[in-house]
């Protein structure tokens, strides 16, 4: 498999698919087989990628590096460490089960938006395995377009409004982080991410870079204040875009903060590193609070999304304390893979959820609570996912939520008694969001006459959800694979921070 | 110092001469066609452009070796080479998207050809302008021409006025250029820009060359559109049919920069200290003026012609350097620009038709429907435009952004992207009415028949992605031109 | 002799397999096929129970601890699933599988006439599996997982009549209660990795506990700066703080009584004998670090007095026969937290035991009860049962009498082993516990034999009309209280069998294992105590046989108390049944007090659910849509207004185009102006 | 003795002239045309006079080229102007305001 471009075949193949896909797509029933099919078979070509990483011996693998512009020495450089392997299987894996999601619910034109989302996922797929900065730049807002037609296309009444409203702000974020990256060329004469990562700044330096990254990532994740866009975002968005968003999107936020923020900027990142806490930590209760209140489902998960990538952020972050202050590796491993693992959960409860709250949305065209209520009296088994998601999403242990908010806390704790209680709050006002909606939704009397004629799930349904419940229960019984793949890489990055660049 | 004339001078001037003398033969030739044939004029003057494409590529082994001929008067560098090919590349582009509009507008006459041409002969003296004289020169055989094709449709009102406005600033434009090259006539007592810039060390009055300098700084600054000379653009944009803006909106861009080039670098480079800081407020004005008012725009045209203006801002950003590095970028964001903007102009006057000019942004509502292709083509031209990744526009944007913050005018950077971000609700503004709305009549779209006009466009289009790819090699020679 | 993993894996995933199978394939396996295949695994795993605590007292195997897999390993840091099973756990993997038997066949019989039965069967099996992962860990995150996972099923089961507003209301309120114990739980976890060896292992922890060389009992940290804590007292309480959510400790009891909304045998097993005590197992569990730090023991102490009598005096005013027994199973939780408190923790996990038995059996009877009345659970439509329904008429009387601990029934073993434990020690707060327990004793008695006579004697207080048709499965609210379809009449024996078996060891168990396991070492190393606090020890010395216990505690000041209870009860309820009337009226504030229990309840409404809700409005529409994205939409539209405005300067006039050009050119030449300038000077 | 300094003066004074004339004037567009001419007549007189106090011919050839290109101006001036007059009846300045905002 090594002389095989592996990684470029991933990008390439959902990208070429889409093409095709808008090509021969004018019967909606040849785009839906198309795409589904070139979504299995980039789920396919990810698993030699599993297979062909050698977790243990860590690194960036499946190199590959072609000149892409000569005068600036950019390359179109690819490569995968364990933390790029995870997302990219999590990319493929619930790509797949997007699309199979949208057969039903996407009825105008079809081909445009299967396009769409294979785009998305080979924009995304590239996102993770770039190791030249100007192609994740590139990549990196690429991805907004499709995103923004999809939201624009297929989305809500207020789509129009949302999706500029996303662009605009995650835009302005990445263009700072642009001039960083240009200014970073200017010091190394090239764009790869280890001469960034080995160019010596100094603090000034490193202070202005690592806040035009956090502009940047910190929209993308997005954390609390520059979240708005994500809730309006979401409730516009078709149920699709909002769990390819929720899922990934958001990951590439704290991919980002990794890839970037820690390697080129450690001592800033030190430095400031109490900001970005306790913007998590706000973010944690606030947010906590703010979707206790939503009368709309998908505002809801959309606010417990950003509360739940708080602490993606939140295990990031409280690496470096650990590192530089405490001298703790432990710990701050504990902490940078707990960020990693909520990623990949986060990944599949978000998607589960938003798909969930699609099932329902498209027997009854409403996104409101209070439509709803006594659903498990007519769908039992859609009752029953939803009840394993929810407690998913309130951390409970045995599902994947649970796994990387535990390790987070117990990082948090090495650090600061307090951050570590502030950050668990979170089992208490997490749960009480999670279990009301799930009061008012799935249990009580039917009380729409609606509601009492739903079906349960059928097929399609069926897959998407099982196959999420699936993931959500493997990482949450056995979590061991995941954090052995990414073990040595994060022991790499880790071992990085302990030495200061200025 | 002045030598008798030399026969090889003729061999350097050769393109021009072929396209002098087609363009003379088309205009013989147009007298005896009846209105029917028109497309004979139509191809042949397309043909002569491509001719006179090959006679640049023929006479042009290298683009690193530079030659004078006519004592100076006439440069032939690589810059000069690149800069003819775009600017024929570009006229062609304009006589093949206006055909089908002036037709159904009745306004297909020889003269549209015959302007344009004599507009691009204009252009490629002027890009290898040697002197003050052959500058000047170039420009007024590409002013006039433009003045006249703006006013080429006579029953319209707004056309002549257009015309007017264009042609009374553009006159005074050309006085200060004027008034700003006697002053520099005057204090290097010489019209050659080589020798100009080899004496700015020792003239006896320095204040007359800035003096000077501000003039020309002014002239060059209307003809690129930089605010605040730029009042005259959006009147003409609108006002001109939209084949002649198709035309002025892209090809003129590049022989503004060449003349910028050549007189500020060719000539006055002793004085960057100066221009570059007159360029940075220049841009600094046309980044904001640009975007501010282009938001307020309902009119297509109107609006990308504000754009325009904001894109002068960020292509000015190449000059602040007033290094090789940063004109190569220059070039390139205005070749980018001025691929681009020639889609965006060529789509409207695709989807006019007669009685409907599809000017108002909100003519393109629900094309997604009626025709997701050119839905889809313009849609790429605008994101190009707002300089998203992976299409050409942005690593333009990317190129003159790395010239300016590697001359250390990272605040004027940071002020260029500000404008962008505002900038991109424009463009974003027009995908949205072509993709989120819906049409009054979701009906097929009636397209013009005229074939090699939906290829070309979409050809040119597609250029935008395939280029926001393969950008290496245009960038090698825009390097390479300016001996990188 | 080592004990057999395989055995060990067969005792957990037995119940598991079977959950699984009613649960997914209920449908295609019917009734029959679910209680079969749920009663099956969990009867088979309290068999190797049973066989597991007999080959560790009588076979001298040793105790197992063994991990099984691994959870994950970063560093140092590792996670594992695994085992630590000795003699503590056996005793509590018998008490749980047991009782869980029982209840199993016990709810062949009560949900009978559910539509649910199959989910019922499932739940309840799941529920074993749990609790025994909880009760067999061999680490923290193992022991978290179970505690959250028994949380989860309490949940499910609470709202297992998922149309009753109230039953939906209690478990959500159950669950958020125990999050707010587990917020601390996991803390104190933390705090365990952090400070106590930097392992999530029982053995690896309570050795480093133990270890004189780190002596962790003087090491403190400063939370609030000039506060130094001492990490133990810390860890303690915040692991305690867990104790408190699940095993329903003052102030996070409001829980319990709700999450009798679930049906009847889940309140017997989950409510009562199991779950609620694993709090006390934990902390036992804990006793190596508790043992640290005296504050953490006292903070134990007051809390779980405070819950033995408070809580028990609201059980007096109840009416819900549920409600009573579970207002007297949260006093015996305090009493055995009180035992915790004062470092008998085998005194507490003795309770825990002789509890599980009469408190299942006075569930499962409340619960016969109630079948009988067709679920009318109000006690003042009921009386005069007895002569109904005999058998649990009896085996409610050998039950209240255990509880009330008549001397010679188990809970008398276990509640004065506590109180004398509490009387001998000298740590603070001991006094007060030991008078909260003391009058504990007093109104145990009343409520239990009030209760009785209620319910089985005296005048019947409900009508038979045999007109009112009483449809099958739970619609409950179908006839008027008190009326009923016909006549009350004995359950069914899958019903009463569980009674007489848990009827059993209600009576003997304590006198039986009294010996070893308070005074005997029967716990051996699995409980750790300072031989400073160790008041067992001390009580050891007078103890002389069970049977001398039995005799000495006639002449013992609890025996009257208890007694002075019944006779009140007896009094008040079985021979003029006016004086409760009059009493209430007498008392009516404190009545009313007791009756809102104490308000509690309203307060936590007010500040917390209320008070959340608001705050996030507030945050919501304040923060949110007003501050942030009134910000961004107000700069967007600021833009708009600004090009709105300024595009008038293109005022489309010739002189206004050529008057900017001028002024830029003058602009311009300012600038080169003044460059000149600054170049000549 | 008229020297450099006088030409050079009056060439500013008309050019200042000119200019002023274009955006002062709000008559018709016939003194615009005219303005122009001025401007270049401005342009011309500093040509001429550099290149006579400098002794170096090819500024008076430039002046000869200046003529020849304002001459076409004009005419093509002049021609837009009698196009614009065509359709608006009017050449005042004030009322060519179609194309704004």
């Amino acid at each position: 498999m090594a002389h095989w471009p592996l990684l470029s075949i991933l990008i390439w193949l959902p990208i070429i698919g889409a093409v095709v896909v808008l090509l021969l797509g004018r019967d909606p029933r040849v785009a839906r087989w198309l795409s589904v099919l070139v979504a299995l078979a980039t789920l396919a070509a990810s698993i030699p990628l599993y297979l062909g990483y050698d977790a243990v011996a860590g690194g960036m693998q499946l190199t590959e590096s072609h000149v892409w512009i000569e005068a600036l020495k950019v390359n179109y450089a690819l490569g995968v460490d364990g933390i790029s392997v995870a997302l990219i299987v999590l990319t493929t894996f619930t790509s797949v089960l997007v699309i199979i999601g949208s057969w039903g619910p996407i009825d105008k034109r079809v081909s445009q938006y299967m396009a769409a989302m294979l785009a998305l996922e080979g924009m995304l797929i590239g996102v993770f395995a770039a190791t030249d900065a100007l192609l994740f730049y590139v990549f990196f807002e690429a991805m907004l377009i499709p995103m923004f037609i999809i939201i624009g296309i297929w989305g809500g009444p207020r789509r129009v409004y949302a999706t500029l409203k996303f662009f605009i702000y995650t835009f302005l974020g990445s263009i700072f982080m642009l001039i960083g990256l240009i200014y970073l060329h200017m010091k190394t004469g090239e764009f790869s991410l280890q001469a960034f990562a080995q160019a010596g700044l100094g603090t000034k330096e490193q202070a202005w870079l690592f806040f035009a990254f956090l502009i940047a990532f910190a929209i993308k994740v997005p954390m609390w204040p520059v979240h708005t866009w994500l809730p309006d975002a979401h409730v516009e968005a078709p149920t699709g875009g909002s769990v390819i968003l929720a899922a990934i999107m958001l990951k590439v936020g704290g991919y980002g903060f990794i890839r970037f923020s820690l390697p080129i900027t450690p001592d800033a990142s030190q430095e400031y590193a109490w900001v970005v806490i306790a913007m998590s930590l706000i973010a944690v209760v606030y947010i906590g609070y703010v979707a206790l209140v939503q009368d709309d489902m998908k505002k809801l998960i959309a606010y417990s999304s950003i509360a739940h990538m708080a602490f993606v952020t939140l295990g990031i972050f409280i690496t470096l304390a650990l590192v530089r202050v405490h001298g703790n590796t432990d710990a701050a491993r504990l902490g940078m893979q707990g960020a990693m693992v909520q990623m990949i959960s986060h990944g599949f409860v978000s998607g589960a959820m938003f798909s969930c709250i699609g099932v329902l949305y498209d027997r009854l065209h409403s996104r409101m609570i209070r439509d709803y209520g006594g659903v498990m009296n007519v769908m039992p088994w859609y009752g029953a996912f939803f009840v394993l998601f929810a407690m998913a999403n309130c951390g409970l242990p045995g599902t994947s939520g649970f796994v990387g908010e535990f390790m987070v806390i117990l990082a948090a704790f090495q650090d600061n008694f307090w951050i570590a209680a502030v950050a668990a709050f979170t089992l208490i006002i997490g749960a009480a969001y999670t279990l009301w909606l799930v009061k008012r939704v799935i249990f009580g009397e039917v009380t729409n006459p609606k509601v009492a004629k739903f079906k349960d799930l059928d097929a399609r349904e069926w897959i998407v959800l099982g196959s999420f419940a699936a993931a959500v229960l493997v990482v949450g019984v056995y979590p061991k694979p995941l954090t052995d793949l990414m073990d040595s890489s994060v022991l790499q990055i880790v071992n990085a921070l302990m030495l200061s660049k200025a | 110092m002045t030598t008798p004339f030399n026969p090889a001078d003729l061999l350097a001037i050769l393109p021009e001469l072929v396209l002098l003398g087609a363009t003379c033969a088309i205009l013989l030739i147009d007298l005896f066609l009846k209105p029917g044939q028109r497309d004979i004029t139509h191809w042949l003057s397309i043909a002569a452009l491509a001719m006179t494409a090959y006679f640049v590529w023929r006479g042009a082994p290298d683009l690193r070796q530079a030659t004078t001929a006519f004592n100076g008067m006439f440069l032939h560098d690589g810059i000069s080479v690149v800069l003819k090919q775009f600017v024929l590349l570009m006229s062609g582009l304009g006589l093949l998207y206006g055909r089908n509009y002036m037709r159904e507008r009745k306004l297909l006459i020889g003269e549209f050809y015959l302007l344009i041409l004599f507009a691009t002969l204009g252009m490629m003296l002027l890009v290898s302008a040697g002197s003050l004289i052959s500058a000047y020169l170039g420009l007024e055989l590409l002013a006039l021409s433009s003045y006249a094709l703006v006013a080429l449709n006579r029953d319209s009102a707004i056309s002549a006025e257009a015309a007017i406005k264009y042609f009374v600033l553009g006159a005074l434009a050309s006085g200060l250029l004027l008034y700003g090259m006697s002053m520099v006539y005057g204090a290097t007592g010489t019209l050659e820009l080589a020798r100009i810039s080899a004496s700015i060390g020792q003239v006896e009055h320095p204040g007359w060359l800035a003096f000077g300098l501000v003039f020309i700084v002014a002239g060059i600054a209307f003809k690129l559109g930089a605010a605040p000379f730029h009042m005259w653009l959006p009147d003409v944009y609108q006002g001109a049919p939209t084949s002649v803006t198709v035309f002025i909106g892209s090809a003129p861009k590049l022989a503004a920069f060449g003349l910028a080039y050549r007189l500020l670098e060719g000539g006055l480079g002793g004085l960057s200290g100066h221009w570059t800081l007159m360029l940075a407020i220049l841009s600094v004005f046309s980044l904001a003026i640009g975007n501010l008012f282009a938001i307020a725009q309902s009119n297509l045209k109107r609006m990308l012609a504000y754009s325009t203006i904001s894109h002068v801002g960020f292509l000015l950003l190449g000059f602040v350097g007033a290094m090789p590095a940063g004109y190569s970028a220059a070039m390139f964001y205005a070749i980018s620009y001025s691929l681009t903007a020639a889609v965006a102009f060529g789509m409207i006057a695709l989807l006019a038709r007669t009685g409907f000019e599809c000017e108002e942004i909100e003519d393109f509502k629900g094309l997604n429907q009626r025709s997701p292709w050119y839905a889809g083509i313009m849609a790429i031209a605008m994101f190009s435009l707002a300089g998203v990744p992976p299409l050409f526009g942005f690593f333009a944007k990317l190129l003159v952004l790395k010239a300016a913050i590697d001359a250390g005018f990272l605040w004027l950077a940071i002020v260029a992207i500000v404008f962008a971000i505002i900038g991109i609700y424009y463009y974003l503004r027009v995908v949205k009415v072509m993709y989120f709305d819906t049409a009054g009549d979701a009906t097929e779209l009636p397209l013009p028949a005229d074939l090699p006009m939906r290829w070309v466009i979409s050809l040119n289009g597609l250029a935008l992605i395939v280029l926001g790819f393969a950008w290496g090699p245009l960038f090698d020679w825009c390097n390479r031109a300016f001996g990188i | 002799m080592m004990l057999d993993k395989s055995i060990l894996l067969t005792i957990v995933l037995a119940p598991l397999f079977g959950a699984v199978i009613a649960g997914l394939f209920g449908k295609r396996i019917g009734r029959v096929g679910a209680h079969s295949v749920t009663i099956a695994g969990v009867g088979l795993s309290c068999a190797l129970s049973i066989f597991v605590l007999y080959q560790l007292v009588w076979g001298g195997a040793v105790t197992f601890n063994q991990n099984l897999y691994t959870w994950f390993e970063i560093g140092s840091t590792s996670a594992n699933i695994g085992f630590l099973i000795d003699r503590l756990t056996a005793m509590m993997m018998v008490v749980v599988t047991f009782v869980s038997l029982m209840v199993h066949v016990y709810t062949i019989g009560y949900m009978a006439e559910d539509d649910g039965y199959q989910r019922f069967f499932s739940y309840i099996a799941l529920f074993t599996f749990s609790m025994l992962m909880l009760v067999m860990s061999n680490n923290f995150l193992q022991l978290f997982f179970g505690w959250e996972a028994v949380g989860l099923v309490s949940y499910l089961l609470i709202g297992f009549w998922f149309r009753r507003p109230t039953a939906i209301f209690a478990n959500m309120k159950a669950f958020l209660v125990n999050r707010v114990g587990d917020f601390g739980f996991l803390l104190g976890i933390a705090g365990v990795l952090m400070w106590f060896g930097g392992s999530l292992d029982y053995s690896a922890v309570f050795a480093h506990a133990q270890d004189p060389s780190v002596d962790l009992a003087a090491r403190s940290v400063e939370l609030i700066a000039g506060h130094p804590w001492h990490v133990a007292t810390i860890v303690c309480i915040c692991l305690f703080i867990g104790a408190m959510g699940k095993s329903a400790q003052v102030p996070l009891h409001v829980w319990l009584p709700d999450s009798m909304e679930g049906p009847t045998p889940i309140s017997a097993l989950i409510h009562a004998a199991t779950m609620v005590t694993a709090g006390i197992f934990m902390v036992a569990r804990m006793s190596p670090l508790f043992e640290l730090s005296e504050t953490a023991l006292t903070f134990v102490l007051v809390i779980g007095a405070t819950t033995a009598l408070f809580t028990g005096l609201i059980g007096v005013v109840q009416n819900d026969i549920k409600r009573v027994v579970a207002y007297s199973t949260l006093s015996q939780l305090g009493y055995m937290t009180v035992a915790l408190g004062v470092s008998a923790y085998s005194a507490g996990v003795f309770h825990l035991m002789t509890h599980a038995f009469f408190k299942a059996l006075l569930f499962l009877g409340a619960g016969s009860v109630i079948i009988a009345m067709h679920h009318e659970q109000d006690m003042r439509h009921m009386g005069g049962l007895r002569k109904y329904m005999p058998i649990t008429w009896i085996t409610m009387w050998i039950g209240s009498l255990a509880l009330a601990g008549a001397p010679g029934f188990a809970g008398f073993f276990s509640k004065d082993a506590i109180i004398e434990a509490v009387g001998e020690s000298h740590r603070a707060g001991a006094g007060y516990a030991y008078f909260c327990v003391l009058a504990g004793v007093f109104i145990t008695a009343l409520y239990s034999f009030r209760l009785l006579y209620m319910t089985f004697h005296g005048k019947e207080r409900f009508v038979v009309d045999p007109v009112k048709q009483h449809h099958g499965h739970d619609d409950h609210e179908h006839h008027a209280p008190g009326h009923l379809a016909h006549a009350p009449h004995e359950s069914p024996w899958v019903v009463t069998l569980p009674l007489v078996l848990l009827a059993i060891p209600s009576i003997v168990i304590g006198f039986l294992t009294i010996g070893p396991m308070l005074f005997g070492d029967y716990f051996g190393d699995a409980i750790f105590v300072h031989e400073a606090n160790n008041v067992l020890a001390e009580l050891g010395h007078e103890f002389h046989g069970a049977f001398a216990m039995v005799l000495h505690g006639f002449t013992q000041a609890p025996f009257w108390i208890a007694f002075a209870g019944f006779a009140t009860a007896t009094y008040i309820w079985l021979f003029n049944p006016g004086i409760a009337d009059k009493a209430e009226n007498v008392l009516r504030p404190v009545h009313s007090m007791l009756a809102n229990k104490y308000w509690i309840d309203n307060l936590y409404q007010a500040v917390f659910a209320r008070g959340g809700t608001a705050l996030g409005r507030g945050l919501w529409r304040g923060g949110d849509a007003s501050l942030i994205d009134g910000a961004i939409d107000g700069s967007a539209s600021l833009v708009d207004q600004l090009s709105a405005v300024v595009r008038r300067v293109q005022s489309g006039y010739l002189y206004h185009y050529a008057f900017a050009m001028i002024l830029g050119l003058i602009l311009l030449l300012g600038g080169s102006w003044w460059l000149f300038m600054r170049i000549a000077a | 003795m008229i020297t450099l300094a006088h030409f050079l003066a009056l060439g500013a004074v008309l050019f200042c002239i000119a200019v002023a004339g274009i955006f002062i004037n709000r008559k018709n567009v016939i003194v615009l045309l005219m303005c122009l001419e001025l401007m270049l007549l401005a342009v011309n007189t500093n040509f001429v006079a550099f290149s006579r106090f400098l002794g170096d011919p090819s500024g008076q050839v430039f002046v000869f080229f200046i003529l020849t290109v304002a001459a076409a101006e004009a005419a093509i001036g002049l021609a837009i102007l009698v196009v614009l007059f065509r359709n608006r009846a009017t050449i005042d300045v004030t009322d060519i305001d179609k194309l704004k905002g």
